[in-house]
């Protein structure tokens, strides 16, 4: 197993005509992954490495067997493409595009409430299960499948700590980039009830930052129900009190958005909580044993 | 972007909130200008700068007549005002508004912001008006009332009431504080804002309700949509502003550790390990998650500009960016540079053998980390280290390449 | 509510939806001036009806230049159209739309209304212009392309690509086409319609997109709403108004039973009763669930000044309102008026016994029928039945008060 | 049992100081319902018939047990009032209001999406479980207890249906009138299923009428899934040919609206057709046997 992508996704790239999109897809079929269609506006017919590009993601999905959708369009038509792939009923959706104003992402999250589709990101490296399926922009090399599921908010820390992990020895099941915005489609418990669920992921490793209080709830999560060790690290310890704003939306949730306080309330809930982001290869190793 | 209260009234008045007569002066002549033309007093001169608690650092004064008027803004315009919210450097007042000034029976707070967890628009309100929203959760949660907003629905009539009934108003008072509210309403969702304060909202004695501050955010990434106000914003010329002309994300510290990295987390996390170190970053700077040789230099070069900076570190998970380009970047960044302060690289990703071995063939002086826990290593013993070091060893240090002390 | 073409296109130009340039005018000479407004021919004279058609009916000319459009204006002006839709009665035109005539290149369907079943506005369009929709669905089904409109997101951009790369338009129109669909979606939101139909939609051989036609109700629910739109109504002095007036929901019919019910669902089922029992109604006529003496009142006199009417049947379930209370507003109303037909009274409800007690002393001749099956009986024996009667037995006629034949 | 009312239904009445509010509010508690608070903004504190008024749903709330709604409110505050008995948390909320615009009930059923919330109505009777609740404007005297479950499009007609019933000795379960506009809260479909695991309803009889295809999907589920017998009745046979918008919207639902359709639709799928409004009761009792 592994959560949410394997051997059986089959991806459309909206703004695969892209340089980004083009350039990531490429690499994504480097890896292996089975990038079936493209979708440019107004481009239908063109070839991108030899896969067809369309108008629609409907038009895509008529032509081909699809799951999944993998999102490198700009950011003010991004929440549009969303909606799009989610209503041509795919199941997986991976916005990587960062940027999306905020009040966007408000009516595209209310739109999906109840329908049965997995947005990943936006603003987020992807996802990938090492060996099998990549569908993001992370650096396929340094992934090694194994038993470790991986969620973070973040891109390139999330590269660090996988990278960590696989020298240590611990190959990874899934490793999931939810993303860094105010408001994302996955969160930490969406993601973790997947983990929950999947037979071949053995531990998770979470990687937090500061601002909002997804960590806080993933911790309820985990001490009520998640069956599996946790080995977190909080970014961000020594940032500066951030934007008022931020707070503000915190507050609401009951929280102030801190590194401190989320590392706390972590610990509080029995999760393992490693200081030194050096160590986090080690410690998870240590942890896990 | 962060709106003035000036510019913020602009908003509200187009969508029909009341905010107080009143005009922005630049200089003490426009300030009686604007006293003229609201007639009679008492007015207030207020300091129009992005930063809280203006009041108690004097950039808030009441003027009786036009005279007065002209003399408090020649004494705030100008002046570096100090609150608790700009930190000791205090901000440059250029502007002040002039407003009538009302004798206040209530005060109230409310505001418009995005609640994260329910991904949706909230709004805040409490009777307990002035106090910042921080300490009303602290000392009267009980007085705080929310109601998240339906995107399928908006604002209902019944969550008006809801406030309106909660607040205990005067039932006169109904309709103003409905087409209030909505109108804030309106200003949130229709200029893409992330926060819209009013604090204090207040019913005058002859009760009328004004919104008697006003703050707003504009969301930066809905920019494209919002040109016009976008020519509000004023630049003050800060380290920030220079930053974001390269598309770098820059924050000013108040380290010596000079540092840069590529991606926000990853940042975060090497400002964390530095302070593991005992050593305090001097900047926070993410040169983007796809980081290419350009942002580099330019980063690089910021970091230099930075007098009080006493070592450099860089720290980049290359990704797909190969690390071997990556080196080439810092490489020439480096030689065009007079750099007189200890540079430590650490590489990771792609070809970081290759990279590696093109900064140590260079016969620039780097500090070559492997990984993150090295890179500590090097802080600890770098000299810059002033509090002490949760568990970072000294001889760690062995194992590096010498670096000055 | 349903407007007229000349109206409807007024709301598409306020929302930037491309209409030919034209102007409705209510005399000859008055369409004379417009064509001197619009310049040079052609031009196309339409005559403004609520009613589909309109051209085979002869209520469409090309003219080609102003002498033109005056016969024109003048034959059409003042006829009584007669098209598929109107019936054989026809309607009166009162005004004609004048506009530049286009040489067309291509037609469109294109509407947008509620769908019951997913509760949602849809937008349905097809490349099969010019036709109505139903034999569009008849004929060439798999040219009807439809959106569903979540009102979370509104029109969405993807989707109006839909319709643009399924209508095969040219590259070139995809922005026109863009204004052109969300501003007919922000009529149908902005007006509160039910329907806004442009058929046909053309591209013109300049490569111009146009709404040709244009076809808008509005939800009568939402007048509050629309007060300016509301002023629109053109009266047109039928049974219907009249009866609005008195808020009675009145459709005339082509039969010779007058009758009066409380409730649109049991005034349905009477009429069926009706019809089964071979006769046709007069009217549908519901006077409200909850009628009252009054409206019963209002109601007979309608249907009285009806001279069709041979027979008045009155089918009260009186509900809530007492049947006694609901007799004595029966009494009345037959008492003021000369009622030559005879009167067949169903009451049921609340004190039903009290009622029929006081229509049986009353010295008036009412027929009571004692339930529906009684209500057929006496239909199918009233010599109003023209028709094989579907099971209805003359012998139920023995049980019933004498009808005159 | 009985469906969404019984002993434990507690109501508020949201325009209870109107005229119709206060009249039919007197009439249910006439007939046993527990109404147990009011709702009019701005009239805090007043009482009518002992009821307490409050200006918010939410308050009435925190001072009463209450899981029910009834709403009087005109039209152009109506949907508005639906959405602050949802959001109170009430399971039930029938809504008498005649004439709310189209526009306002699309919003109003896309918030209700998911929700666990039954809405009955707009422009409809109401509802009633003979002998134990009665939450609507139909006269209690004609209804008796028993086993027909009785739902309906329309308000008197239900009248006529359900007095045939009770004097052909089949007393009702509960009846709903559903409301006769274009969109309503809950469907035939919606309610049958409530009857469908009713113990107390053996039988159902089913009162459509012209417009839309609601008959044709309770048709189709019927025959798929409902276990009990059905008898059915369609008004409108006669009626002449609608709007043309009722066509539209239909349409694209694959029908046409028109009774005849209806009817025979029904029969196809196995259910019992009624033809002649005055036989409906004794054909009820026939078919049951």
């Amino acid at each position: 197993m592994s959560i949410l992508i394997d051997e059986n996704t089959r991806v459309v790239v909206q703004g695969l005509t892209g340089k980004e999109g083009s350039f990531h897809a490429r690499q994504c079929m480097v890896y292996g992954t089975r990038i079936v269609a493209g979708v440019t506006p107004g481009k239908k017919g063109q070839e991108v490495d030899g896969v067809t590009v369309y108008n629609t993601v409907r038009e895509a999905c008529r032509a081909h067997a699809i799951n999944t959708s993998l999102i490198f369009v700009p950011a003010s038509f991004a929440a549009d493409a969303i909606v799009e792939a989610a209503d041509a009923g795919l199941k997986v959706v991976v916005c990587i595009t960062e940027g999306i104003p905020v009040l966007d992402m408000v009516r595209v999250l209310r739109y999906l409430d109840g329908k049965d589709c997995h947005l990943i990101g936006p603003n987020c490296p992807g996802l990938i299960s090492p060996g099998k399926c990549k569908v993001g922009i992370m650096p396929g090399p340094i992934h090694r499948p194994g038993p470790i599921g991986v969620v973070s908010r973040s891109g390139t820390l999330t590269y660090e700590v996988v990278d960590q992990l696989t020298k240590a020895g611990l190959g990874q099941s899934t490793c999931v980039g939810i993303g860094g915005d105010p408001l994302i489609g996955s969160t930490f418990v969406d993601i973790l009830k997947l983990f929950a669920a999947d037979d071949d992921t053995g531990a998770v490793v979470m990687i937090g930052e500061i601002g909002g209080t997804a960590e806080e709830e993933a911790a309820r999560y985990i001490k009520e129900s998640f069956p599996k060790p946790v080995i977190s690290y909080i970014a961000g310890r020594t940032a500066p009190p951030g934007k008022r704003m931020g707070h503000a939306g915190a507050i609401i949730s009951g929280g102030q958005g801190t590194a401190a306080q989320k590392m706390e309330t972590l610990r509080q809930h029995g999760i393992h909580v490693v200081e030194n982001i050096g160590e986090i290869g080690m410690e998870a190793l240590n942890a896990i044993r | 972007m962060k709106l003035h209260e000036y510019q913020a009234k602009v908003l509200f008045a187009r969508e029909g909130v009341p905010v107080p007569p009143g005009e922005v002066a630049a200089s003490p002549e426009e300030a009686g200008a604007v006293a003229d033309k609201l007639g009679h007093g008492p007015f207030i001169v207020k300091a129009q700068v992005h930063a809280g608690g203006r009041g108690k650092g004097g950039g808030i004064k009441i003027a009786e007549d036009r005279d007065a008027v002209v003399e408090k803004a020649s004494k705030i315009i100008g002046m570096n005002l100090v609150t608790p919210q700009t930190g000791p450097q205090g901000r440059l007042v250029h502007r002040v508004l002039v407003e009538r000034a009302f004798s206040i029976e209530k005060e109230y707070y409310l505001a418009i912001t995005i609640d994260r967890t329910t991904a949706r628009p909230v709004i805040l309100a409490s009777a307990a008006g002035g106090m910042e929203i921080e300490e009303i959760v602290q000392s009267k949660p009980h007085l705080l009332i929310t109601e998240a907003i339906d995107p399928v629905l908006g604002l209902m009539p019944y969550q008006m009431r809801s406030f309106f009934y909660q607040l205990n108003m005067e039932p006169a008072l109904g309709s103003s504080f409905s087409s209030l509210l909505s109108g804030l309403y309106q200003v949130f969702t229709k200029y893409d804002c992330s926060l819209v304060e009013v604090n204090p909202l207040v019913v005058t004695k002859d009760k009328k309700i004004f919104a008697l501050d006003a703050k707003v955010d504009v969301d930066d990434n809905a920019r494209f949509r919002h040109k016009d106000i976008l020519e509000w914003r004023e630049y003050e010329n800060t380290w920030e502003e220079e930053a974001a002309r390269y598309r770098l994300n820059y924050i000013r510290l108040d380290g010596t550790v000079g540092m840069m990295v590529n991606g926000a987390g990853m940042a975060m996390a090497t400002m964390d390990a530095i302070d593991l170190a005992g050593a305090r970053p001097a900047n926070f700077l993410d040169v983007g998650g796809g980081a290419n040789a350009e942002a580099v230099a330019n980063g690089f070069r910021l970091i230099l500009s930075d007098e009080r900076v006493k070592l450099v570190l860089i720290n980049i998970f290359g990704g797909i960016l190969r690390c071997d380009v990556l080196a080439e970047g810092v490489i020439n960044a480096v030689s065009e540079l007079e750099v007189k302060v200890p540079i430590v690289v650490r590489l990771e990703g792609t070809n970081k053998e290759k990279g590696t071995e093109l900064l140590a063939q260079s016969d620039l002086n780097f500090t070559v980390a492997r990984d993150m826990k090295e890179v500590t290593s090097v802080i600890a013993n770098s000299g810059l280290a002033d509090r002490a070091r949760k568990g970072i060893k000294r001889e760690a240090l062995a194992k590096l390449s010498v670096i000055p002390e």
